[in-house]
């Protein structure tokens, strides 16, 4: 995190000063006057809301397979010919109502997604970090790991993970597995953006005078890394980051067409777009469409909270 | 310099084992070869022999090592899908893909750079706003997905440009072959370039525009603007070059990256590359490519990063203290 | 005339016997022929061999054509014919199989060939068109006498370049992307066709192998997406082509190992007991798979071979979708509550193969029976659920079709015993056994009565079908995209022959 | 006729809370060849109005009111275009920060040369010799090959200079020069005065001075303009407002001036306080956290002894090794300080004085010699618990207060930080208490904790670096022109700070300083400095009255003449 100021813990006493606090500090008001993020935040809290709470508002349990029926398969969106009132977006290939299985989907996608792209921005960043900063053997160490990750994409280290953990665990249910295979293969293959971004950044950085001074006020180096040097090299990361997440859920799809994800019979938002792209000759658009829709919306959401954000820690931009 | 050049191809040999070593180990997990080598009804104990004669039996580090002397003569073995030495391959792929991530390459930059400079000097413009979102858009859409639109729309409907390859291409020297010097090659690296692109284009134009918005208020743009230097020689010469050392290290990697995996739009638009070798080989378990390829790319990322580290240098002088 | 035509996957061989798959002899035969060929509707016909005889039961005469003429200009011969049937079962080859090991060939004169047989064999040139015959001084010239194998260290010529006798000369060929051919002028006989050259491109990806055809680019492409059919039809200048296909689709269970490996049932093996597998067979509705999943372009089938190869099959009907009765059976077995099962299926290997797993995973879920459904490409499915794998899967779904067009071809890979290391019927994955199996096979292999030899095989396909130790799905159909300029012929095979084709 | 005219002008900073309004009214003119000096308090808003002027006001801050002209053409309001055209070309700027101002990736010679051909229709090769000509003019030795180095190569002088060579590269009809000279020792402060003098007599150039060096206001301007607190309190001919300030500020300000002649306690501080909140509290360091005795080992002998140093800056890297230019910064140094000393290091700008002050704190390793702390030999040290250990005992004030400071915290945590990191505090609580205790004491008052660097003058962020650097409670502290940027009334706050700290806690410092008047009352002996080379080492007093080297002696001789301030020093008396 980048660093804010120490208003909230120093805000020892009872729980309402502190919520009020954040209510009056610059970031909430910052906040409330972009009328951009505003929305976006909605926006991504709706999605959010819709893909965590899909068991209780889904009309439909698209993963019970039980409860669907290859009869209802390819059925159009409510407002046009051959409709079904039960489906109100259509159907897909299977006959899973997609409006429920988008809500479904979104939520693998959002896990997957968000989880990845934190875990690789966590491991980039301290190792983008400690290369930038300390240079040298360090440097060369750290960035040569990096170029041996690079040439593995993630599809090979989905595989070998999958193939380890199949290995080691036996053939336990997939499912529980599924996740970490996908979310460990995808942080995997996409921390060296970061690693290799905040380096760059840290180099220059670390020769300004501000560092100077505070390794004059003798701070210890990690410390500088964490609050003086990550801050001000957070920019591109946030960037990367809000469009990596695009990436992940997109990649995270590939990797289950590959056998190393979540099983067909639980289609994510990206599985969803991959199958319903097999019939877009074909006239059933909205198997593709609705769940590009959905995902384009989130990832448009949270960019433009991204960069919200982004502006927003800056002070000069407020 | 020379010091410094040495120690980063000391350091790529070491890479190169250690991706080799990995590789070896992950194959095991990519699939069963034999099974893409023969007929469905081929009898076991051919299946074994085959096994056999390939080495496949042998424990992992004796195939490693088997790997390992050859390649350092640079002999990569017989692709086993196509049954042609490893090296023609790449020689006859190379060039394809490297027209179409240079292509690529260039639209995102082209694309990318001053869109990113209008949107960071212009925050609240419509314009900048909706090719941000379009971008966005565009992004989070999956390649597959993009590539075929975009082949419905200029290919199927308008007929305008090539659904797939490279059109005609003229061959130059003994094993390069070119799409630049035709119309039809020209076409047929349109769809392709624009899809591939897209995601670096995003990624350069929101970089950019976030480092400019920060750039533009330190006191050395003002200053340039107080001295009233026209425009151009302020974004370009002054933000812009202050902005390039995460654009840099992105455009470097991203171009590593479409030159390497280019897998899917490469698929896609059956573009005769690297990309589509290297898919096919996972799909066909073809340990020779995938082993000699993954080499050549782990190579190609230590240059790639070497050179961005040289242009950190070139870029900013206050690296270049107790440097090279 | 130029066609131009793509297929989904790449030509990698040429090497006539170096890869036993269905589209690369299909393209080699356009180059290279075999004593006999087959016609459109797969009838036999003589080729290189002007006809034949059977001598003795265990003697076959060729008479071979006179005065044809390979593409580099020299004779076909007898010698030719010697020389092909060493290089096809010598070490590398993928085609042994083709001719019997112990077989002895016998030249009588330059245009007469005798084959010697250790046993009778009514079947022995059922294979032969796609056993193709190679000229023995270009062979020997180019240093490609022996077979092009995935474990060469160095280049075979004949991997790269053909020399055949057959209608089209090879121009050029560059792997994975480009094949160009051309009419071979000094061809025996009278071309139908009217082509001059032809260009192959393989295109992996479906969508843009339809929109190449779409926008013209493309004279013909093959196969195409079943849910695309309708829209290349309504295209102005394409339609599709459908017709039956020698494939079939089937589920296979482990029938051997007395604990599943991936079910929550511990201790036994439910579907060693056949009300489990009925039980299974009756849970698929396979007419909503037939109509939903494949759009109508497959034909549900209670045997496993097709109707086409089996002149008995009409007799046989498969048991009734009976999602009620599946769960009395179920609960007559002893599991009232179903259980859990893992399902091995290949997401890139047959028509719509992942949805059909899919499908069947829903139906089963309705009487009770939970699976895991386990997709993969095939280059990991197979290395899975074959012998390589230990035969690492407790419920699959697999497609086959007899090379030899032939019901013995199926029984003796499929449904023969086995043991652990694939000894017996290798492609038995389930590895159930049942010894009458065995015995009737055994009879049909030398079985010359074709009358006699179909009751044989009706028998053993009967007993599979009651005790249901497969669930046969359907054939899938061929589904090719031809452009309106372009007439060609599809076979059942799924072989595309340049010699059938017109262009306007 | 008058140049520039600014007619009420209102500046004003909206924050979330409330409007700073940071220029109030203000109605100034400049004529043609005529100098006006601005001077004031320290966050007067003086720099807002040059940056008003040229329209390069810092977001949020707009102009609320009033109107600039420019040749009788209204200014403030034209479109972006045209504005952009007068800059350079009618009006040149220099900037107070010139640190900052220099694009950090370009050579000096590329932003001279593309500043000059945007506006004189000069082919390269001239633009080039221009800029050779115009670096020469400003006093950097050696024009021809420093003129291809980068702005981190130059000093803080230099680069001060550099600034003012671009800013009249064009030939400005008015300049605004905000505090150019603070960053130069007296001989090239002279020379600089010098040029500008010479632009207005001969060009007719209209300048405005913004400063609060009263020796510069006497020199060389003909009005000045005094700002307090926004607004304009006094405006008239220079020698009307020094020899008789009307207003109580003014007066006061004039007699604050610290005095180069002879050596006082104490300085003398402006007791005019109006509108401002923070009355100066006499700390009584006996009760206060600063006073705090820390245990330190105890040292014989000098605490501080630097030997033989020599620092060689590579300023062209090649492959070969031939090719490679160095550039000798500092030659054989030596140098002791005692405890409780004050050692004054003054000498040419770009003589290698804060070069010194980073090797000592290790921020360079020098090339050879060594520097001694207390037992410890700091070059070398290799344990990092080690170094930290002795890092807190040592402080430094950066040159260039603004760089040195993390754009991204607020000023409290900036503050704060060394205070948590030696955990000489035990609660947040009193982290809290210290921090605004030590804002107030410099004067910036509490509620500046909450705000960022960039919302501060040029003389405030010079104040925040000066508080973090006390909130460490030194053992010895680095001073690199610590209150070049102040007027004299803060300074003299803080100096008499520094000096209280000394007497009681025998505070050890190395004060690097231009102002030889600050010096003098602040150090116990002094170093000069020249080339690289510390060519004289004296008692403070023995230096002034009698120097040996002869470039003390030229350097002492060019004092600002402190006639009309000494009158007015009288009358107010
Ligand atoms: N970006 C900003 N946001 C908020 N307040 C600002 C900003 N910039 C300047 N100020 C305030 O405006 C006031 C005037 O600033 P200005 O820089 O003009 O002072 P100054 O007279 O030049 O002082 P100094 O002599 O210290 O440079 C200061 O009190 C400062 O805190
Ligand atoms: N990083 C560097 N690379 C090359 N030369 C440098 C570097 N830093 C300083 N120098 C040179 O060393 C000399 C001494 O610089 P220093 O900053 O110590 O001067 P100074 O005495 O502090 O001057 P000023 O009073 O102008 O600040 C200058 O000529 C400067 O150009
Ligand atoms: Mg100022
Ligand atoms: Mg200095």
């Amino acid at each position: 995190m980048p660093y804010v100021s120490e208003d909230a813990p120093d805000q020892m006493p009872a729980a309402p000063g502190r919520l009020a606090r954040i209510l009056d500090s610059d970031m909430f008001h910052s906040f409330l006057q972009s009328k951009v993020a505003v929305i976006a935040a909605c926006g991504t809290l709706i999605l959010f809301l819709l893909a965590f709470l899909a068991p209780w508002i889904a009309p439909h349990d698209p993963f019970d397979l039980a409860s669907i029926t290859i009869m209802d398969a390819r059925v159009p969106p409510l407002w046009m010919e051959y409709s079904d009132p039960r489906f109100v977006l259509g159907t897909d290939d299977q006959g899973r109502d997609l409006l429920s299985a988008i809500f479904y989907g979104m939520r693998i996608s959002l896990i997957v997604g968000f989880c990845s792209v934190i875990a690789a921005a966590v491991i980039g960043i301290t190792l983008g970090l400690i290369a930038g900063y300390l240079g040298g053997r360090v440097d060369a160490i750290i960035m040569r790991i990096a170029d041996v990750q690079l040439t593995f994409p993630a599809i090979l280290i989905a595989l070998l993970i999958d193939g380890v953990a199949s290995g080691i665990f036996g053939s336990v249910d997939r499912e529980v597995f599924a996740f970490y295979i996908l979310i460990v293969s995808l942080a995997l293959s996409f921390w060296v953006q970061y690693a290799r971004t905040v380096r760059g950044s840290t180099m220059v950085e670390k020769n300004k005078e501000y560092v100077q001074a505070a390794r004059v006020i003798g701070i210890p180096p990690v410390t500088i890394m964490a609050r003086h040097i990550l801050p001000n090299v957070m920019g591109p990361v946030m960037v990367i980051a809000t469009i990596n997440l695009a990436l992940a859920i997109v990649t995270e799809a590939t990797l289950s067409f590959l056998g190393v994800g979540m099983p067909p019979t639980q289609p994510s938002l990206g599985t969803l777009i991959a199958i319903g792209n097999d019939f877009l000759y074909s006239g059933e658009w909205w198997i593709a469409i609705f769940p590009g829709v959905a995902l384009a919306l989130l990832v448009l959401n949270v960019n433009l909270l991204g960069d919200w954000l982004r502006d927003a820690l800056n002070p000069k931009l407020r | 310099m020379i010091g410094f050049a040495t120690r980063r191809l000391l350091q790529a040999m070491i890479v190169m084992l250690v991706v080799a070593v990995l590789a070896f180990t992950m194959f095991r997990f990519v699939g069963d070869p034999i099974n893409q080598m023969v007929g469905i009804e081929t009898s076991i104990e051919e299946r074994e022999a085959l096994r056999e004669r390939l080495g496949l039996n042998d424990p992992v580090a004796v195939q490693f090592f088997r790997f390992a002397t050859k390649a350092v003569q640079f002999d990569f073995g017989t692709s086993y899908q196509f049954r042609q030495p490893v090296s023609d391959l790449f020689a006859k792929r190379i060039p394809a893909t490297l027209e179409l991530s240079f292509t690529s390459a260039l639209f995102a930059l082209l694309v990318g750079i001053p869109m990113g400079i209008y949107a960071g000097l212009n925050r609240e413009s419509p314009i900048s706003k909706l090719f941000l979102s379009l971008s966005l858009v565009g992004i989070s859409l999956p390649t597959f997905f993009i590539g075929i639109l975009l082949i419905f729309l200029f290919s199927v409907t308008l007929q305008w440009l090539p659904s797939f390859g490279r059109g005609e291409t003229v061959q130059i020297g003994s094993w390069w072959t070119t799409g630049f010097l035709t119309v039809s090659g020209l076409k047929a690296l349109i769809l392709p370039s624009i899809t591939l692109g897209l995601y670096q284009m995003t990624l350069i134009m929101r970089l950019i525009r976030a480092e400019m918005l920060e750039v533009i208020r330190t006191d050395y743009i003002k200053f340039a603007r107080a001295r009233g230097l026209p425009d151009r020689i302020v974004n370009f010469r002054h933000a812009l070059k202050n902005t390039l050392v995460p654009v840099i290290t992105i455009t470097g990697l991203q171009l590593g990256a479409i030159i390497a995996f280019a897998t899917i739009t490469e698929t896609v638009f059956q573009w005769p590359g690297m990309g589509l070798l290297f898919l096919q080989a996972v799909q066909n378990v073809d340990i020779p490519i995938m082993s000699a390829y993954l080499l050549l790319t782990a190579f190609m990322f230590v240059a790639i990063n070497f050179i961005v580290d040289i242009l950190y240098f070139l870029i900013d002088p206050r690296l270049r203290v107790g440097r090279p | 005339e130029t066609l131009k035509f793509a297929f989904q996957g790449a030509l990698n061989a040429l090497d006539p016997y170096s890869l036993n798959e269905t589209f690369t002899l299909s393209a080699l035969g356009n180059t290279y022929e075999g004593l006999t060929r087959r016609g459109p509707d797969l009838q036999i016909e003589p080729a290189l061999a002007e006809s034949w005889e059977i001598l003795e039961p265990n003697r076959w005469r060729f008479h071979l054509r006179e005065g044809v003429k390979f593409h580099n200009g020299s004779d076909f011969t007898a010698e030719d014919v010697a020389f092909s049937v060493e290089r096809v079962r010598s070490e590398g080859s993928d085609l042994s199989t083709r001719v019997p090991a112990d077989m002895k060939v016998e030249i009588v004169d330059d245009h007469t060939v005798d084959f010697v047989l250790s046993s009778p064999n009514p079947i022995l040139h059922y294979e032969w068109d796609t056993f193709y015959i190679m000229d023995k001084e270009w062979t020997s010239e180019n240093d490609a006498v022996k077979v092009t194998s995935a474990s060469d260290t160095s280049v075979n010529h004949a991997a790269l370049n053909a020399n055949g006798t057959g209608p089209f000369k090879l121009v050029s060929h560059e792997p994975g992307v480009k094949t160009v051919y051309e009419k071979f002028d000094g061809w025996w006989d009278e071309p139908k066709h009217n082509l001059d050259t032809v260009e192959f491109t393989p295109i992996g990806s479906d969508a843009t192998r339809v929109a190449a055809l779409l926008s013209g680019e493309m004279d013909m492409v093959y196969p195409i997406p079943v849910q695309d059919i309708k829209r290349i039809n309504d295209n102005q200048g394409t339609s599709a082509m459908t017709g039956p296909e020698l494939r079939t689709i089937f589920l296979g269970m482990d029938q051997m190992r007395d604990e599943l490996l991936y079910s929550d049932v511990k201790g036994k093996n439910p579907l060693k007991d056949a009300k489990v597998r009925k039980a299974f067979y009756q849970a698929i509705d396979i007419n909503a798979i037939k109509t939903k999943v494949m759009r109508d372009l497959a034909t549900p089938s209670a045997i496993m071979i097709s109707p086409l190869l089996f002149s008995r099959s009409d007799e046989f009907e498969r048991h009734p979708y009976d999602p009620e009765a599946a769960k009395a059976l179920l609960a007559e077995a002893g599991y009232p509550d179903g259980f859990s099962i893992g399902m091995d299926c290949p997401n890139d290997r047959y028509v719509n193969d992942e949805a059909i797993c899919q499908a069947v995973a829903s139906m089963l879920a309705r009487i009770g029976v939970k699976v895991n459904l386990n997709a993969q490409p095939k280059a990991k499915y197979f290395a899975r659920i074959l012998a390589s794998g230990n035969y690492d899967t407790s419920f699959y779904l697999l497609g086959w079709t007899p090379g030899s067009f032939d019901s013995w071809n199926v029984l003796d890979n499929l449904m023969n015993c086995r043991d652990e290391t694939g000894k017996g019927s290798p492609f038995n994955n389930g590895g159930f056994c049942d010894p009458q199996i065995d015995a009737l096979t055994d009879q049909i292999l030398v079985e010359i009565d074709p009358e006699k030899r179909d009751a044989l095989i009706a028998e053993a396909f009967k007993i599979s079908h009651d005790n249901a130790y497969y669930i046969p799905l359907h054939q899938q159909s061929l589904a090719w995209g031809v452009s309106d300029d372009v007439n060609v012929v599809q076979r059942a095979d799924n072989q595309f022959k340049f010699r059938f084709v017109t262009k306007n | 006729m008058s140049v520039l005219e600014i007619k009420d002008l209102t500046v004003e900073f909206p924050g979330r809370k409330s409007v700073f309004v940071a220029v109030d009214n203000v109605t100034l003119s400049v004529e043609a060849g005529k100098i006006l000096g601005v001077v004031g308090e320290s966050g007067a808003g003086k720099s807002t109005v040059g940056n008003a002027v040229i329209g390069l006001l810092q977001e949020p801050g707009h102009i609320a009111g009033g109107e600039i002209h420019l040749h009788g053409q209204r200014i403030d309001q034209l479109p972006y275009r045209q504005k952009r055209r007068l800059r350079g070309r009618k009006i040149g700027m220099i900037f107070q920060d010139p640190l900052t101002s220099l694009d950090p990736l370009q050579t000096v010679e590329s932003q001279l040369v593309e500043t000059i051909r945007t506006h004189l229709p000069l082919s390269a090769g001239q633009a080039r010799q221009r800029a050779v000509e115009l670096i020469d003019a400003v006093g950097i030795p050696n024009p021809e090959e420093r003129i291809r180095q980068y702005p981190h190569q130059f000093s803080g002088g230099m680069r001060q200079r550099v600034v003012i060579a671009l800013a009249l590269c064009a030939e400005p009809e008015l300049v605004i020069a905000d505090e150019p000279t603070t960053a130069l020792d007296v001989s090239i402060q002279a020379q600089i005065l010098e040029l500008m003098k010479k632009l207005c007599e001969e060009r007719n150039v209209a300048m405005m001075v913004i400063t609060h060096d009263m020796g510069v206001i006497a020199d060389i301007t003909d009005h000045v303009a005094v700002m307090y607190h926004g607004e304009l309190v006094e405006y008239g001919e220079t020698t009307q407002v020094l020899g008789a300030p009307r207003h109580a500020y003014t007066q006061s300000l004039i007699s604050a001036v610290p005095r180069p002649d002879i050596r006082v306690e104490r300085f003398p501080v402006v007791d005019y306080i109006e509108k401002a909140g923070t009355p100066q509290k006499k700390i009584n360091l006996a009760t206060h956290w600063l006073g705090k005795v820390r245990e330190y080992e105890k040292v014989t002998g000098p605490l501080v002894q630097v030997r033989d140093l020599d620092m060689r800056f590579e300023t062209r890297s090649s492959i070969f090794p031939s090719r490679r230019r160095y550039f000798q910064a500092v030659r054989k140094v030596s140098f002791d300080i005692a405890e409780g000393e004050t050692f004054g290091l003054v000498g040419e700008s770009g003589s290698g004085k804060s070069t010194i002050a980073r090797l000592i704190t290790g921020l360079y390793q020098p090339t050879d010699g060594s520097v001694r702390f207390g037992t410890t030999e700091l070059t070398s040290l290799k344990n990092r618990r080690d170094v930290l250990a002795m890092r807190r005992q040592m402080q430094m004030i950066f040159q260039d207060p603004y760089s040195s400071l993390n754009a991204r915290m607020r000023v409290k945590d900036i503050v704060a930080e060394p205070i948590k990191f030696h955990r000489l505090a035990s609660s947040n609580a009193e982290v809290r208490g210290i921090v605004d205790d030590l804002l107030d004491h410099v004067g910036l008052g509490v509620a500046a904790g909450k705000k960022f660097p960039h919302e501060f003058s040029g003389g405030q962020r010079q104040r925040i670096s000066i508080a973090r650097a006390l909130a460490t409670r030194p053992r010895f502290l680095i001073c690199d022109e610590p209150t070049s940027a102040l007027d004299v009334s803060i300074q003299a706050q803080i100096l008499n700070l520094l000096k209280d700290l000394q007497e009681e806690l025998r505070l050890t410092m190395l004060f690097i300083s231009h102002d030889l008047a600050v010096i003098r009352q602040m150090c116990n002996r002094i170093g000069v400095m020249r080339n690289g080379e510390l060519c004289e080492v004296a008692e403070c007093d023995r230096l002034f009255e009698a120097p040996q080297h002869a470039y003390t002696q030229e350097l002492l001789s060019l004092m600002p003449s402190m006639e009309l301030l000494s009158r007015a020093n009288l009358e107010s008396a």
